[in-house]
């Protein structure tokens, strides 16, 4: 074990041990609540809505590395596009990394698919277009303009584009969700979008669309954790203004 | 054969992952070396990657053009610039002088320009979402006006206080608060990664 | 009257736009000196390069790109210029695709001052992978850049890992700072100090609290403290005023579209209350 | 005209093409939005190329045999092109999506989980700010408290201390708008600096 990291290998192994019960315990049938999130109920409004206007859904990722937030969105991309597979609406991705590209060429394809709608899928709707974040920004604004999308959704890792797409898709009117664990970009979507996820509401969206055991026992896991950190957090405060520092000194084992 | 299309892709996730993961936390020489590998291959696997997608762009603007749709024409200039910058870089390298001229007098002045552009968005979208529609909208309107006022010096020069109430609501409450979004975003970013580790994860490349 | 108001409530973006330039521009023809606070951050970065040894070992990791230059660069040269009155030796990094030119000029600055390239400072070359190079940095430096190779630069061969640095100076306006303190600070302890663009300083502060970063320089108003700090004549401190005056211009369109907004309210309230007409 | 003359009234088209957009969209506009994401796909391709060589295929021809794995893997991704082949493609992919996986997770549980407990934990109650400080961690976390609803037991309560949550945040969200407007507006400045200094001469 390399040095200071015991406590927190034992954390990770009772993550998973947690994630694994629950798992277990929502495939049997045992209830799961979850509580509303109003951005991921607002999905199917923004399908919809492009449906009766007859124009595209515009998804983007933004221009962050492939992390947690592009997992996650994944499970979202997946849903929109089989919605709009099924409800014969255009769906645009754009992108800006080679390997997420890839990627949802897969989901898009494979959603349209499992739609049976295998022959509606248009291969130029998914597009890459430059990691270089002003050269994505310049290309969205264009496709803004000149394809009109009705909804833009961008859940992934944003960067400083979050500001000027949401300002943008604000400008030709289209529904607007945004979400992303990129603490620093949540006050733009904030501004500009009429929903929002907030940080880890991004990834628990899996969880709440599909309520698959799988991806319950992950929200579960991640209770858990938040309920710890909230004890040893209260705990060692109130501890340490005692002048006993013995929660942090387990914490750094 | 349906292993090889279905099953590889998952399990040689699931290896990537956990090697990378546990390198973290045990110090064996083999595991340490495995991790470095795998970071190198991704590094490089990146590479191509990038370098696929300018061909996926180059395949989208080739169609627009064959289908004649709306100012395609413009996807020649697009074409045009594509392959005559990347056939001066490859060849003739990224030091060549014509290669330098052109990023710093058009590259960097678009690039600069266009992020510009979100100096007068953040304007527009400040003045519609600072209004006090409701109490959550009052809070996010009072702690931005004040805020503002307290970044710049004339703010300070009408009353010298905003720049204490700007510091103490960017050390307190933001802080606080950021810190509380970013551990909870933490765990989600785990509970994800997991989901892919542990080879549960099927849905993303199982299709077809 | 109404029509008025309403029309207060949703101003034109095009003329917000207008004069939005013409705050800005105002400005840069007729300054007019309004004062500048020194934050405890820029201080603290300060502070760090200034308690360097003589020769000291430093890395500067920079992303910086066209986005971000206007904020990032007049940073960058203020402490790159401090580094050097240290007679610091510099790895210079560039971490982003758009990067590697500025490095060139930072190096064309150090040459022109008689610094010598491969002894008092290198450049390593850019290369793809994110965090994953910062992984790979942590983790071993000298497999990270395999392509230099033993004998090309004297300075690179002195150098066994990320623990020989004296210092860690990470620029950038996005995610390269958790990856420094991830995966460097992390692991060797060594001080950190972060150039960043203004924006992205509500998510690094926590960073500056829990003092894995010794210190912080964000955005323009940044780079004019550490200017007026270090006694270098500012690129950056001509900017202020011009930004002082459109935040005025904001503020007040903020302000007048809730005038306007709460005028309308409490007219419609009036009219409810007296029973319609 | 020589050379560096011309390259600055490049800059300057380039600079008036881009602000027109805040106009409208116009085919000045178009033409160096095509033009820019061109020469960004060529750049951000060159470096991809220069990488492959020398990252991969020149240190493992001098030896370094372990990198096969990162040039095979390459060469699958190439399949991508054949749409018969293309399943071929996914086999890196899933190597890739599993060390980015990795990768964030160990982040995650480091540098923005564990320390940041470690940092509040150990934060002595002595002043009020450091008490609310805790408070309002503890507050903004609850908030993002999932697995319960209305009829779970203390479903209400952990909901009403989400709400505290959920206003510290906006305070929050508007303190980073307010900080950040100062920050884009430099940007302009930048380039309106461009503009009428090396480009007019209207500055000296």
């Amino acid at each position: 074990m390399a040095k200071g990291m015991t406590s927190m290998f034992c954390f990770l192994v009772a993550f998973a041990a947690v994630f694994w019960v629950f798992v277990r315990r929502t495939a049997q049938g045992l209830p799961s609540p979850i509580r509303r999130i109003g951005g991921l109920d607002a999905l199917d409004e923004a399908v919809g809505r492009c449906t009766e206007m007859g124009r595209p859904v515009h998804y983007t990722f933004g221009i962050g590395e492939m992390d947690g937030n592009v997992l996650a969105s994944f499970d979202v991309l997946s849903y929109v596009s089989g919605q709009c597979a099924r409800m014969d609406t255009d769906i645009i991705v754009t992108n800006a990394l080679g390997e997420v590209q890839m990627m949802t060429e897969e989901i898009v394809r494979a959603a349209y698919v499992n739609a049976g709608k295998a022959d509606s899928y248009q291969p130029d709707n998914v597009r890459f277009i430059s990691n270089v974040q002003t050269a994505y920004m310049s290309a969205i604004l264009g496709i803004f303009q000149r394809e009109r999308p009705g909804a833009n959704l961008m859940l992934g890792p944003f960067f400083a584009e979050s500001m000027m797409l949401s300002e943008a898709g604000q400008q030709i009117g289209a529904i607007q969700i945004g979400g992303t664990g990129r603490t620093i970009q949540i006050p733009f979507f904030v501004a500009a979008c009429d929903y929002t996820l907030i940080g880890d509401e991004l990834f628990v969206a899996g969880a709440y669309i599909g309520r698959k055991p799988l991806q319950m026992g992950a929200i579960y896991a991640q209770d858990f954790g938040k309920w710890l950190s909230l004890v040893l957090m209260a705990v060692g405060s109130v501890l340490a203004t005692m002048g006993i520092n013995s929660v942090v000194t387990l914490l750094k084992k | 054969m349906k292993f090889v299309r279905s099953s590889l892709p998952i399990y040689l996730g699931v290896v990537g992952g956990a090697v990378v993961l546990l390198a973290y936390f045990l110090t064996p020489k083999l595991l340490q070396d495995l991790s470095k590998w795998f970071g190198e291959w991704r590094m490089t696997l990146a590479a191509f990657a990038l370098t696929l997608g300018a061909g996926n762009l180059l395949r989208i603007h080739a169609n627009r053009i064959r289908l004649k749709r709306e100012s395609f024409a413009f996807s020649y200039v697009l074409i045009f610039f594509l392959i005559g910058y990347i056939v001066l870089g490859t060849f003739w390298g990224r030091t060549h002088p014509l290669y330098s001229y052109i990023f710093d007098n058009a590259y960097q002045p678009l690039s600069a320009t266009v992020f510009s552009i979100n100096a007068f968005y953040i304007s527009t979208a400040c003045y519609r979402a600072f209004r006090a529609r409701n109490l959550q909208a009052a809070v996010l309107l009072i702690a931005g006006v004040v805020v503002m006022l307290g970044k710049v010096g004339i703010g300070y020069a009408i009353w010298p206080g905003f720049a204490t109430v700007t510091d103490w609501i960017m050390n307190v409450p933001n802080s606080a608060a950021m810190r509380g979004i970013n551990m909870a975003a933490a765990l989600g970013a785990l509970g994800v990664s997991l989901r892919v580790i542990l080879g549960l994860e099927r849905g993303h490349l199982g299709g077809e | 009257m109404d029509d008025f108001l309403t029309r207060m409530q949703n101003i034109d973006r095009r003329i917000i736009y207008t004069v939005v330039f013409i705050v800005l521009a105002v400005p840069m023809f007729k300054p007019m000196g309004l004062p500048l606070k020194i934050t405890r951050e820029t201080k603290a970065s300060y502070d760090a390069i200034e308690a360097l040894p003589e020769g000291a070992l430093v890395m500067f990791a920079t992303a910086n790109a066209p986005g971000t230059q206007a904020e990032l660069e007049p940073q960058s040269i203020a402490v790159v210029k401090h580094l050097m009155r240290k007679n610091a030796k510099i790895v210079f990094n560039p971490v982003a695709a758009e990067s590697p030119r500025y490095c060139d000029r930072y190096r064309e600055m150090m040459a022109a001052a008689g610094f010598e390239e491969g002894v008092d400072f290198i450049q390593l070359p850019y290369q793809a992978g994110g965090e994953t190079l910062y992984v790979a940095m942590g983790t071993d430096l000298k497999s990270a850049y395999v392509m230099i190779q033993p004998g090309q630069y004297e300075l690179w061969d002195s150098i066994d890992g990320m623990q020989d640095f004296d210092l860690f100076v990470d620029c950038g306006g996005g995610e390269t700072q958790r990856w420094a303190i991830g995966h460097i600070e992390a692991k060797y302890h060594i001080p950190h100090i972060t150039l960043i663009t203004a924006v992205i300083l509500a998510v690094v502060q926590p960073y500056f609290t829990s003092r894995q970063f010794s210190g912080i320089v964000s955005g323009l108003n940044g780079a004019a403290e550490y200017e007026v700090l270090a006694g270098f004549p500012g690129l950056a401190a001509s900017g202020m005023d011009a930004q002082s005056l459109g935040h005025l211009w904001v503020i007040f369109t903020i302000v007048l579209g809730n005038v306007a907004y709460f005028i309308t309210k409490a007219g419609k309230a009036a009219k409810a209350r007296g029973g319609g007409d | 005209m020589d050379l560096a003359v011309l390259g600055v009234w490049i800059a300057a088209f380039c600079t008036l093409a881009v602000y027109s957009f805040l106009y409208g969209d116009n085919p000045v506009f178009k033409f160096a939005e095509h033009a820019f994401v061109g020469l960004a796909a060529a750049h951000v391709a060159v470096m991809g190329i220069e990488n492959m060589r020398n990252r991969a295929w020149e240190p493992f021809v001098a030896g370094q045999w372990w990198l096969l794995g990162a040039l095979i893997g390459g060469v699958m991704l190439l399949t991508r092109w054949f749409p018969s082949v293309r399943w071929i493609s996914r086999i890196p992919l899933g190597f890739m999506m599993g060390v980015a996986a990795g990768m964030a997770a160990r982040r995650a549980i480091e540098s923005e989980f564990w320390k940041q407990i470690i940092s509040t934990a150990g934060m002595k109650l002595d002043t009020l700010d450091n008490v609310l400080y805790l408070v309002i961690v503890l507050c903004t976390l609850s908030y993002f408290l999932f697995a319960f609803n209305d009829r779970t037991r203390f479903g209400g309560a952990i909901k009403s201390v989400g709400v505290v949550g959920q206003y510290v945040m906006m305070i929050a969200f508007g303190a980073s708008l307010g900080a950040t407007i100062m920050a884009r507006l430099s940007l302009v400045i930048a380039r309106l600096d461009f503009l009428f200094r090396n480009w007019l001469h209207l500055l000296d």
